[in-house]
């Protein structure tokens, strides 16, 4: 064995670690192939397919309605803005005219979601840094998100509560109150988030300057969300091609022009403040009237190619859903943002420490299902 | 107690640690598959050799440390007795220690202290 | 710009694409032939600008296949629709767009897997999500693809 | 013969005769080795498996938990159970592991925190051995624990384990320097390396009082040292689990990982011993300048319970810094070490000594 | 200048580690904060939220009636196939062939809480249950006959 070691040039004697699928920092069952040179990292190859369950393939199988579970089980941490992305689909193929008060609902519900991911995702970054405390504060705070959704849609988590035409059952009456307590709650405990981790030195060293995305890459990788966003590229389909009633409200694009793995994260940051003032300016306007507006029992969409995107707290999430006029769609496909965000990672990291592959994959904020579908 | 009961503490660490070993390796139940006692590596066989020559940039802190930890030994007598010999010691030590950061500035000049 | 004006530049850089009408976007359809000199055009016109792919999509139609791609240009933020027409369904080949937009090395690399279609020139062609499984099990996404074992029709 | 629990030196003498009035000199001294080494193996389990819970229940408060609450009352038994089923579970072998020094390792890391505790001062009189170069003996014994590392990460042929050695070396290697400067300061002032010496001379004060500032800052470089030389967060590089799963005991199972575990408990007690001996003057109590009243009642507390009380203090801002802290990377700990540390050090060296030499001290 | 920069920055760091342990040591000394919850001994104050998805069940009523005409229609909006249905033809009271359940069928482990089966419900004959202990040693007790036996349609349900 010592020949072995000692006949190979040194040159040829690449370290290849895997990194996933069973490893803490994947957050799931991606599998990076690492090649290092000492603890530079030469090459990353992300092996996908360990969760692939065919969904585009089940859907094709399913009528509209059905489809809906079957997105939350994309990026289970975005279930309703998922769910959105379907059901606005349906209704624009349709021309359904919702309730203004359906909206209103999917437009709070899209931001707690948004918050509640951004929070997990805090959380678990921080984690990725060694920081366990982060991992409790943000889940403790999550939790209040959850409750909220539970009060209303009935679950925690994936909650299948949008439905072509409107919702499943009104919101709960103690909605309103609960989420504006929740908006006073966090507005006190997203600072402790800055002081905690943000503002922390050691935090600063290992994310500013690590991981540098252009613009133009960011456009030609198909970066968006707040990946995107931390690099200058204005990718935001809340303002871009606003959906909902996001042409109603008053928000900033978290923009940052760096792109290293700092200002992905400060995107984030910015983005619950921006989610709160959004959600702000309409829980207390819900206006009055159905939770859904009337919809044939089978739903069939005219022949023809759909295309929804919306904004997912990953980026740009669409579905494409091609019918043939039957009440099932011919093909469906979902352009998820994260299967997009992965595909820079080996650009990302080249170069970098090992140490600095777990904070870039980390600032990426992957959700796995959702690349793998 | 004399500095040879040093021995004393040598044998109660084997001891604890001998002890708690042959209990685990005889009384416990055990089962064995050939993928319990692969090397983990995330669920996949390890490619390759984890024996390579591994590049690490341990020669200049290596040196350096070396540099140091002697210059530390020489230091350790100087404090016990600075307060006897005064105003002569501490001269001496300024030269010393300038001497000293001299060396380190020059290695941090020539980035000899980035990790690779 | 709107789609009309779309319509009209799009026309002079290639006259023989056919328009579909009645999506909120213009859809350009064109044969597979095309599709590399008509995106690098899009993206190189200034006034076009299509920079940014969207998404990149594979369909399996009874008697051709079809490749889908979303742009949008960041710039002027108007999208386009282009359908690429693979008039086979045995070994299905079109060029890749890769080197346009990186995002299309791993929508390729899907669409390999999914439906095998062949993409010219691409820097990796591999499969990407079914590449651990042993025996070649095909293009599922494919609609005659079979497997008693595990699509279970109801 | 009366013997106070404030002087224990009495006690010592008294056993000892005793014993020897009993049974001939060799077999006195046997069995008195016996008693210490049952003694001191039985403190090493109690404090480790109790620092193993405290840390547990630290960290449960800090993150708005708990922390262990179902085996006994509070969870108190918790360790103890998790102790035993540690020892009643299976060493799974390596295929591919260097079955030797696999097994050494946890010896070698057990040995030298083990040795390294018979210098330490606990109370007066209870001092298993007072050498005369009693921080030299520590520092040398406690950095053998490296060696341990080292042997786990490459015996155990795992990529995880070799880089995590990899990173340890080089991090032991460089805190050495700063954890040793940083208790020279110490010696400036007292012009000695005995540990009870160093005692005695803080009766009237502290180190960290009578050397103001260039001891509070020798204080602190001690702490970041110390923290980096046990492999804790926000150093633990060799364990970094979010980069390396677990780093250099990855392939430890059973009671050879409980070792690994122990051992870096125990490390910590050590160094929070040094820092209680040297820095807060180990078991002497609290004495402020000519408060004769509340210098009474400080001495109305037992030494042990001084030093005890003293090191807890410091094993819990150890504590508090790995909850708190992100980890660093491994360039950024090097350079922590040699860019901020080191030379920080080096002058406050002499500082101190151009303090001890004018008499500026307290 | 560096000099400078280096005393500054280290200052900066030391502020900004402090920040931190401020907010560590905040919780540290409030146990009021702490917000675990004892889940065994919890489950007389635990009560869920009354939309709360725990399994699809089947009301009874007292004279072990319930609303299901077995008409299918939940079977057939279920995406998964969780719920089948076993009908058997009943003669009713006045002496005319009906269809009518025998078994209502549910696979829990199946279920994937999507809730189409109880909003397509004519009858409103199933509704959610808030029981959320699922967890059982062997898979077949998670399928479920949700019509008890011996169960009778209501009166005036078609």
């Amino acid at each position: 064995m010592t020949e072995e070691i000692l006949t190979t040039p040194l040159e040829q004697q690449e370290y290849t670690i895997n990194m996933g699928p069973q490893h803490p920092s994947t957050h799931g069952v991606l599998r990076y192939v690492v090649s290092l040179k000492g603890e530079i990292v030469h090459k990353v190859e992300p092996h996908l397919g360990y969760i692939h369950r065919g969904i585009e393939k089940m859907c094709e199988k399913l009528t509209y309605p059905q489809i809906i579970h079957l997105t939350d089980r994309l990026d289970y941490l975005t279930a309703h803005i998922n769910n959105h992305a379907v059901c606005l689909a349906v209704e624009g193929a349709l021309q359904v005219e919702v309730p203004e008060r359906v909206v209103y609902i999917r437009t709070i519900m899209d931001e707690l979601n948004r918050i509640a991911s951004h929070q997990l995702w805090w959380c678990a970054y921080g984690m990725d840094l060694g920081g366990l405390t982060c991992f409790f504060y943000g889940l403790r705070d999550r939790e209040k998100i959850l409750d909220i959704f539970e009060e209303s849609c009935g679950s925690r988590l994936l909650h299948s509560y949008y439905t072509p035409g409107g919702l499943m059952k009104d919101i709960n009456p103690n909605f309103q109150k609960r989420t504006k307590e929740f908006i006073k709650y966090f507005r006190k405990k997203l600072p402790e988030y800055d002081q905690l981790l943000t503002g922390n030195v050691i935090f600063q060293e290992r994310t500013k300057g690590v991981g540098p995305l252009t613009k133009e890459e960011a456009i030609s990788y198909g970066v968006t969300g707040p990946n995107g966003r931390a690099s200058g590229f204005s990718c935001d389909v809340r303002k871009h091609h606003p959906y909902a009633a996001y042409d109603k409200v008053d928000f900033k694009e978290a923009f940052y022009t760096e792109g290293d793995t700092f200002h992905r994260y400060k995107a984030r940051i910015d983005e619950m403040w921006e989610s709160m003032k959004i959600i702000e300016q309409l829980v207390d306007n819900i206006p009055e009237g159905d939770y859904s507006a009337k919809m044939k029992a089978v739903i069939k969409l005219p022949e023809g190619e759909y295309f929804q995107r919306v904004e997912a707290a990953k980026g740009d999430f669409g579905i494409f859903i091609i019918s043939d006029g039957n009440k099932t769609p011919y093909r469906v496909k979902f352009r998820s943002p994260n299967f997009c965000n992965l595909s820079c990672i080996d650009l990302l990291s080249k170069n970098f420490k090992i140490a600095d592959l777990v904070a870039i994959s980390g600032s990426l904020d992957l959700v796995i299902p959702d690349i793998d579908r | 107690m004399n500095n040879e009961s040093l021995i004393l503490f040598f044998i109660v660490a084997v001891v604890l640690v001998g002890g708690a070993l042959v209990f685990s390796t005889f009384v416990p139940p055990s089962s064995t598959n050939p993928q319990k006692s692969e090397t983990y590596e995330c669920g996949i066989p390890t490619k390759g050799l984890s024996w390579l020559q591994f590049n690490v940039g341990y020669y200049l802190f290596a040196i350096l440390f070396l540099v140091f930890d002697v210059e530390t030994v020489f230091v350790f007598p100087w404090a016990v007795v600075m307060k006897d010999i005064g105003m002569v010691a501490f001269v001496e030590i300024v030269i010393f220690f300038f001497i000293l950061i001299l060396g380190l500035l020059y290695a941090w000049k020539k980035h000899a202290l980035i990790w690779e | 710009m709107s789609n009309q004006e779309l319509k009209e530049k799009i026309q002079a850089l290639l006259p023989t694409a056919e328009f579909a009408e009645g999506g909120k976007w213009l859809t350009v359809v064109i044969p597979k032939e095309k599709i590399h000199s008509l995106c690098k055009s899009l993206k190189e016109t200034p006034e076009l600008a299509f920079d940014f792919l969207l998404c990149e999509s594979g369909v399996d139609y009874p008697d051709k296949m079809a490749v889908f791609y979303h742009l949008e240009s960041t710039l002027h933020r108007h999208m386009l629709v282009i359908k690429a027409i693979i008039p086979t369904r045995e070994n299905p080949e079109i060029h890749t767009v890769s080197d346009l937009y990186q995002t299309a090395n791993y929508h390729e690399r899907e669409i390999w897997d999914f439906f095998g279609i062949n993409f010219k020139n691409h820097p990796d062609m591999r499969r990407i999500f079914l590449d651990e499984i042993s025996d070649n099990i095909g293009h599922p996404f494919r609609k005659d693809y079979q497997d008693e074992v595990n699509i279970i029709e109801r | 013969m009366a013997f106070s629990i404030y002087d224990l030196t009495s006690f010592n003498q008294w056993v000892d005769k005793g014993l020897n009035s009993v049974m001939s000199p060799l077999w006195a001294t046997i069995t008195e080795m016996a008693i210490i080494g049952v003694v001191f193996l039985l403190f090493y389990a109690v404090v480790g498996l109790f620092l193993v819970y405290a840390e547990r229940k630290i960290c449960g408060f800090i993150q708005c938990r708990v922390g262990p609450n179902r085996v006994g009352p509070y969870g108190i038994f918790q360790t103890i159970a998790d102790f035993i089923k540690l020892l009643m579970k299976e060493l799974v072998p390596i295929n591919k592991a260097d079955k030797f020094l696999f097994n050494l390792a946890p010896f070698i890391i057990i040995i030298a925190s083990m040795m390294a505790l018979a210098a330490i001062p606990f109370a007066k009189g209870i001092h298993a051995i007072d050498f005369n170069i009693g921080i030299f003996y520590i520092l040398a014994v406690s950095s053998m624990g490296v060696i341990g590392i080292l042997l786990a990460g490459w015996s155990s042929n795992n990529k995880y384990s070799l880089i995590g050695a990899m990173r340890s070396g080089a991090q032991i290697v460089s805190y050495e320097l700063s954890v040793g400067l940083s208790i020279l300061t110490a010696c400036i002032m007292f012009g000695s390396l005995q540990l009870s010496t160093i005692v005695e001379s803080q009766a009237d004060c502290w180190l960290i009082f009578r050397g103001h500032l260039p001891a509070f800052i020798a204080f602190l470089i001690y702490m970041i040292a110390a923290t980096a030389e046990t492999n804790r967060g926000p150093f633990d590089l060799a364990e970094a689990e979010s980069e390396l799963t677990a780093g250099f005991h990855t392939e430890y199972s059973g009671i050879k990982f409980a070792f690994f575990f122990l051992a870096e408990y125990m490390n910590m007690f050590l160094v929070a011993s040094i820092a209680a001996t040297i820095f807060w003057g180990g078991w002497m109590p609290l004495h402020i300048g000519h408060w004769t009243g509340f210098n009474m009642v400080m001495d109305f507390i037992p030494p042990a319970v001084w030093y005890l009380g003293k090191t807890a203090v410091i094993i819990w801002l150890m504590m508090w810094f790995k909850w708190t802290f992100p980890r660093l990377r491994i360039d950024q700990l090097l350079t922590l070490e040699w860019k901020y540390l080191l030379p920080i050090n080096l002058l406050n060296i002499l500082v101190m000594a151009l303090v001890v030499l004018m008499g500026w001290h307290f | 200048m560096n000099v400078i920069k280096y005393i500054s920055g280290i200052f900066k760091g030391i502020i900004s580690l402090w920040k931190g342990l401020m907010v560590t040591g905040y919780y540290f000394v409030h146990p009021g904060e702490i917000v675990t919850q004892q889940y065994p001994e919890n489950r007389k104050e635990l009560k869920m939220f009354d939309a709360f998805k725990g399994e699809v069940t089947m009301p009874h009523n007292e004279n072990n009636e319930h609303k299901c005409t077995g008409c299918g229609i939940c079977e057939m909006n279920c995406p998964n196939g969780s719920i089948e249905i076993i009908s058997k033809s009943v003669i009713s009271e006045d002496g005319k062939k009906k269809r009518a359940i025998d078994q209502h069928i549910y696979h829990l482990d199946m279920c994937t809480f999507c809730e189409l089966c109880i909003k397509s419900c004519p009858s409103k004959a199933l509704v959610w249950g808030q029981e959320f202990e699922h967890a059982v040693y062997d898979r077949s007790k998670l399928t479920k006959i949700l019509n008890k036996p011996g169960s009778t349609l209501m009166k005036g349900v078609e």
